[in-house]
């Protein structure tokens, strides 16, 4: 085990995968030369030279089509697109071709893309770079998404992602990425859990709190607070979004009866909306309360001075786990 | 000012390149002629024979679609010399990325029948395996293929392959940001590709004019990437260009655009009344320009016109009775068949809903038997 | 009253748009000479001229641009996306521009543009010409979401669209181009009922089944089938998806206890999850049962050959209304 | 081949358009000097205070960010010349949409020292009413504003306005779909706007040679739109390309392009560490160019040096304490403000959603004051 940010264990992950699979191919903006705005491909390009080390021109779009044809090709191609909110000039491609292919082909063309996108807020950013668009992906069918919440993960995850077959939307919560954590870099991928796997953060009897990315430290802090006032919250770190692992939160909200989501993005149709309804469904007659979201406001992501009144918090995680335990003090925060 | 503003060379190429003309002559007094000269009598005819066979099954298409045997259509009429020349300049690992208008890539690609009638008629996306053909699946979305062309041809680049990806479009797709940006890509890393824009006149009811006040083949330059202009409806002026752009490319000089000025003599798809938007005139002055008509003439003269209209009707009739044959007889996959291929690996929320979708569907059949 | 087609009923709303406001500028693929592929803008041109009803080149990114830019000179562009599937390059200038302006702007520049989208499937069309994208419109602030299922609703809620302030997505079921209904020319916009709110299409008493755009009439139909069973199902078209009127929607699920939530997109964070889920946090004492969702699977729209398959049709609707009442004959369908 | 293909113009120019040099001459021999023939020395002083006011401005708009007084600056430092003279250039009314990076924009358009602040502090979005300064608030999606400009400039047809847009972007920029497609619509149109791409030979750390292998100013011509390629170190040549192009574009000829070649001296942002990427040689060579030290050489020839410098120095303190009381002074909105101009006319969502997060804050008060 070593002990590294999260920065590094995404730069570990690059450059083993990169050793690994000579038909893995590094693209994006500044990633070669500078080694990244974040740095996370620090040092690759004078490693594996500037041929799978790509600085390519200014454009999303083109960087994901791009990689779609070195997809055709047989590369696997990691992107990099370098703030959440630079996505959506790519959004085309990924959502016409990258989601599609697969199926348009009938299986005879796959498409082994990682898109990793530098995500979230709390970091004090500019307009466009505290973005959680996850949802976007998650509701579109041929896409894998996940997102990760710690050094460990993202060090076996993101070389998980570039060696499945499927396209995977791979978001990295940025404020997490100097935060460290151990990280065993010799664990073989297959032995370690699938990334489609949901990850019980913290045992607890009382309440389901279920989140994912930077909100995973944020919920085990809300557990610690409310286990001083006798409440026990089960944290459940979703890890994959897209597809959710039903099996581990419903296993938990059925012992506990009681749910919470929490997210930075939007409210509406996001992917709390998702849970809330699949468990609703699919675990109606063990619910005891209301389900509760703590999500972003269903407005831009606001000016940094502003964000943290946006973002969940731990008070607003525990509001929502005093009203679902229906000890609301109070009133309503979340609809 | 003159000195000092950049316009685009206006003079350089006035006229599109043209080796046949109209009347069936070759021109030899081109600098591109050399390039084609090892095109005899008997070459041309089989470039004849695979622009009939291309005609034909295009007509068939539009047939089987008026019959109800086919959703839709996208005539290639017109358009046989350029999508011909295009494949028979190539090697054949040389991978095209069209759009929905290709026909001739794919006939000249040997795609079977049933590949060209399944898609339209609705039973699947894909007829047939990009690897095959070494052609993808025709894409829908304008322009986006020319990244994907790139793309491929930055591949190359780096597993040491001598292939060239071509990219295929239209007057209409020269618009799309995707299209620009390919130019950048294919500049910036001198990647292998072959542009090639079929100016058919038409996006829709659009015409090029809306698109551009200039030639579009006066776009490439700017990018850094060498362009032609070519009469589209020349088989012999396509070769040579395609030739030309396909030598650059492969000898590691990067990327060439090719503007192959032609014209879409049907409608753009069957769905689609062209006589809102353009005159009889206009078209029957392009039906004069007919890019088999030219190359009949020339055939006529050498006596060589009947043989090959007599194996080109051969070919036809036997590949358009297969298309019949294969719309006809065609069977719908079951409904399950929907939730194949969405992705590559096992995924849980998929699966889930394939359960269920097959427990839904029983309930039918139990229901039918109780 | 004038019986009229939607596409008539729409070609009226615009036509009345551009008469009433010489602010209004519509835009698009094939609008001018053409009248649109589906004849949408049919004679508007040769009425109002080229430099309202303006043929653009092939780019839909710009086309979204350059209304944006109208706006900022105080029009108010009408926009139309020629299919569905063909949104997405310009989702870009939609999301990070149409949506945030004004929040950006903090109200000094308003984005009064409408973008209208042929929307959705069952009419045998190629790939990419049946796409359901609205949740990625509704997960977005700053945009208003409207579906219509009617000539009515069209004629009006187009013209509501136009003269709002924000900018609306504005969805047109394509398949009810050519169906008929009543509609009255003559109609005060400000008379009629907001576009934000929803409407009982067919009161009931057992099961409130809520859905929007084609699928009004099947949910209709699906009452009129229960109806011979003895069930009593209430349809709520939504018409407006962001915001959704709660208000009537807990109205109803107040008094039936039973909600089936109904549309053709995908399910995984779609507007049926928000549904659901607003309802299960909004409703909870009054649910009998678990909520259900009949939805287009997750995947992308099939081949039209196909096509029936992954849209909701009747029998599914009812069979999502038995699951609801407790009497499901058939195996679960929608998780 | 050579009389075929088209290939860029590649002499028509050369070098870009200098009309003063490095050491402070004035060029009067070249084509584009007669047009700013009228700007004799106290005019060149007023720009010279101009671009030295916006310089301290930037130095301040650093400082207070290294002070934590803001959360990031995008140095302007070397590219004063093009952004001043862009304005000077312009009516009032012409309206620009700019970049981050178009600090001399604001400052020459009269913006307040508390709007140059706010934004970068984290306090606002949008610091001023684009209709107040007829600009943009500043973009920050690569190339997105281009698209605006061309719109407006479609609006300016439609109402009969005099107006230009004028479309300011980078040159990294120029590989972005959005930026092609603004010259396929500008010039589809006609419309009146001008486009300047300010080369600052970097985007972040990538060369500009990695997004075009060839001059930038050689893109616009194949779009239809011709090009100027200035010195944009050269405040006097940067003024004569903006002439001709509003000048074009006011009388209804359509747009125009300029590439104004500069450098951007500091960093990226205040984030960035330039020294990961380029050398102290090549911010050296360019220090030698800086477009403030030519205007000032002539100044102290003519001897109006030191009475500028003194006008200028006065402006920038007061304007500089301006900033720095702005900052320091800031006070930040309530929490309740973020769900402000979402919508213009009321929402149900966010209404409700207002309501909740009111009473949940009011909590906090009761808890406290218990
Ligand atoms: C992104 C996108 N926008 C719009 C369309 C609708 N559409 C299909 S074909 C077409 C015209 C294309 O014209 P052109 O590129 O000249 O090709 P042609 O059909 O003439 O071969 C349009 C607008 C589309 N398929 N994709
Ligand atoms: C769509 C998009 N992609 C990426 C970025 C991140 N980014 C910010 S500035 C920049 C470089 C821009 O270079 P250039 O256009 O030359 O302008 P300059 O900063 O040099 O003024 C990049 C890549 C962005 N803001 N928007
Ligand atoms: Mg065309
Ligand atoms: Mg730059």
């Amino acid at each position: 085990m070593t002990e590294l940010t999260m920065g590094k264990a995404l730069n570990a992950g690059l450059a083993r995968a990169l050793a690994d699979d000579d038909r893995v191919v590094v693209m994006g903006e500044d990633i070669g030369t500078l080694g990244g705005v974040f740095r996370i491909t620090d040092g690759l390009q004078s490693r594996f030279g500037a041929q799978r080390v790509v600085d390519t021109p200014l454009a999303e779009s083109a960087i994901v089509g791009t990689a779609v044809g070195l997809a055709f090709r047989g590369f696997r191609p990691v992107v990099e697109i370098q703030f959440d909110g630079f996505v959506y000039p790519a959004f085309d491609q990924i959502v016409c071709q990258v989601a599609k292919l697969h199926y348009r082909t009938r299986g005879a063309v796959r498409m082994p893309i990682t898109i990793r996108i530098p995500w979230a807020g709390g970091v004090g950013a500019a307009e466009h770079h505290s973005e959680s668009p996850e949802a976007y992906f998650v509701h579109t069918a041929g896409l894998r998404v996940v997102a990760v919440s710690n050094p460990q993960d993202a060090y076996t995850m993101l070389r998980q992602a570039i060696a499945s077959d499927d396209p995977v939307v791979f978001f990295e919560p940025k404020r997490l990425y100097h935060a460290k954590g151990e990280v065993d870099l010799d664990a073989d991928i297959a032995d370690a859990a699938p990334m489609g796997v949901a990850r019980v953060a913290r045992p607890g009897t009382d309440v389901t709190l279920v989140t994912y990315g930077a909100q995973v430290q944020v919920a085990l802090d809300a557990a610690t607070a409310a286990e001083d006032e006798g409440v026990s919250i089960e944290v459940i770190d979703l890890r994959s979004l897209s597809p959710v692992d039903y099996r581990t939160v419903t296993a938990s909200v059925r012992a506990t009866g009681r749910l919470v989501v929490a997210h930075e993005a939007a409210r509406e149709a996001g992917v709390g909306a998702e849970i809330v309804a699949s468990i609703a469904e699919q675990c109606f007659e063990y619910l005891e309360a209301a389900p509760q979201r703590v999500t972003g406001f269903d407005i831009p992501y606001p000016p940094a001075k502003l964000e943290r009144h946006h973002l969940p918090d731990l008070d607003r995680m525990l509001d929502a786990v005093d009203r679902v335990l229906g000890r609301g003090h109070r009133a309503e925060v979340d609809a | 000012m003159t000195s000092t503003v950049n316009e685009a060379a206006a003079a350089v190429q006035a006229e599109p390149v043209q080796l046949l003309t109209p009347d069936g002559e070759r021109r030899t007094d081109h600098p591109l002629a050399a390039s084609v000269a090892d095109i005899d009598d008997h070459a041309l005819a089989r470039l004849y024979r695979d622009m009939v066979l291309v005609r034909r099954i295009d007509a068939e298409g539009v047939a089987l679609q008026r019959q109800g045997q086919l959703g839709l259509w996208a005539p290639a009429e017109g358009q046989e010399a350029i999508q011909t020349a295009m494949v028979r300049a190539c090697n054949d690992d040389d991978f095209f990325f069209t759009s929905y208008r290709e026909l001739g890539v794919l006939v000249a690609r040997g795609a079977e029948p049933a590949q060209l009638v399944l898609g339209w008629r609705g039973e699947v996306f894909g007829t047939f395996d990009p690897h095959d053909l070494h052609v993808a699946t025709p894409q829908i979305i304008i322009g986006a293929q020319t990244l994907h062309a790139v793309g491929y041809a930055m591949g190359v680049q780096r597993d040491g392959g001598d292939q060239v990806a071509v990219a295929c479009f239209g007057d209409g797709a020269t618009s799309q940001g995707d299209v620009n940006e390919a130019m950048v890509f294919a500049a910036s890393f001198g990647a292998p590709v072959v542009f090639v824009c079929s100016n058919n006149q038409w996006a829709i009811s659009e015409p090029v004019g809306l698109q551009a006040h200039r030639p579009l083949a006066d776009r490439a330059p700017g990018f850094g990437i060498p362009s032609l202009r070519v009469d589209g409806n020349d088989v012999l002026a396509c070769t040579a260009a395609m030739r030309w752009a396909l030598e650059r490319a492969r000898s590691g000089e990067g990327p060439a655009y090719i503007e192959a000025v032609t014209y879409r003599l049907g409608p753009h798809t069957t769905s689609d009344d062209p006589t809102r938007y353009r005159t009889a005139e206009e078209v029957a002055l392009w039906r004069t320009r007919d890019p088999l008509l030219r190359v009949a003439a020339l055939l006529r003269g050498r006596g060589l016109l009947e043989q090959a209209d007599a194996e080109a009707d051969a070919a036809a009739a036997e590949f358009t009775a297969g298309m019949r044959r294969a719309a006809v007889g065609a069977t719908t996959r079951p409904p399950l068949a929907i939730l194949d291929h969405v992705y590559a690996e096992p995924h849980t929320g998929l699966d889930r809903q394939r359960e269920q979708f097959a427990a839904y569907l029983a309930g039918f059949d139990e229901e039918a038997g109780a």
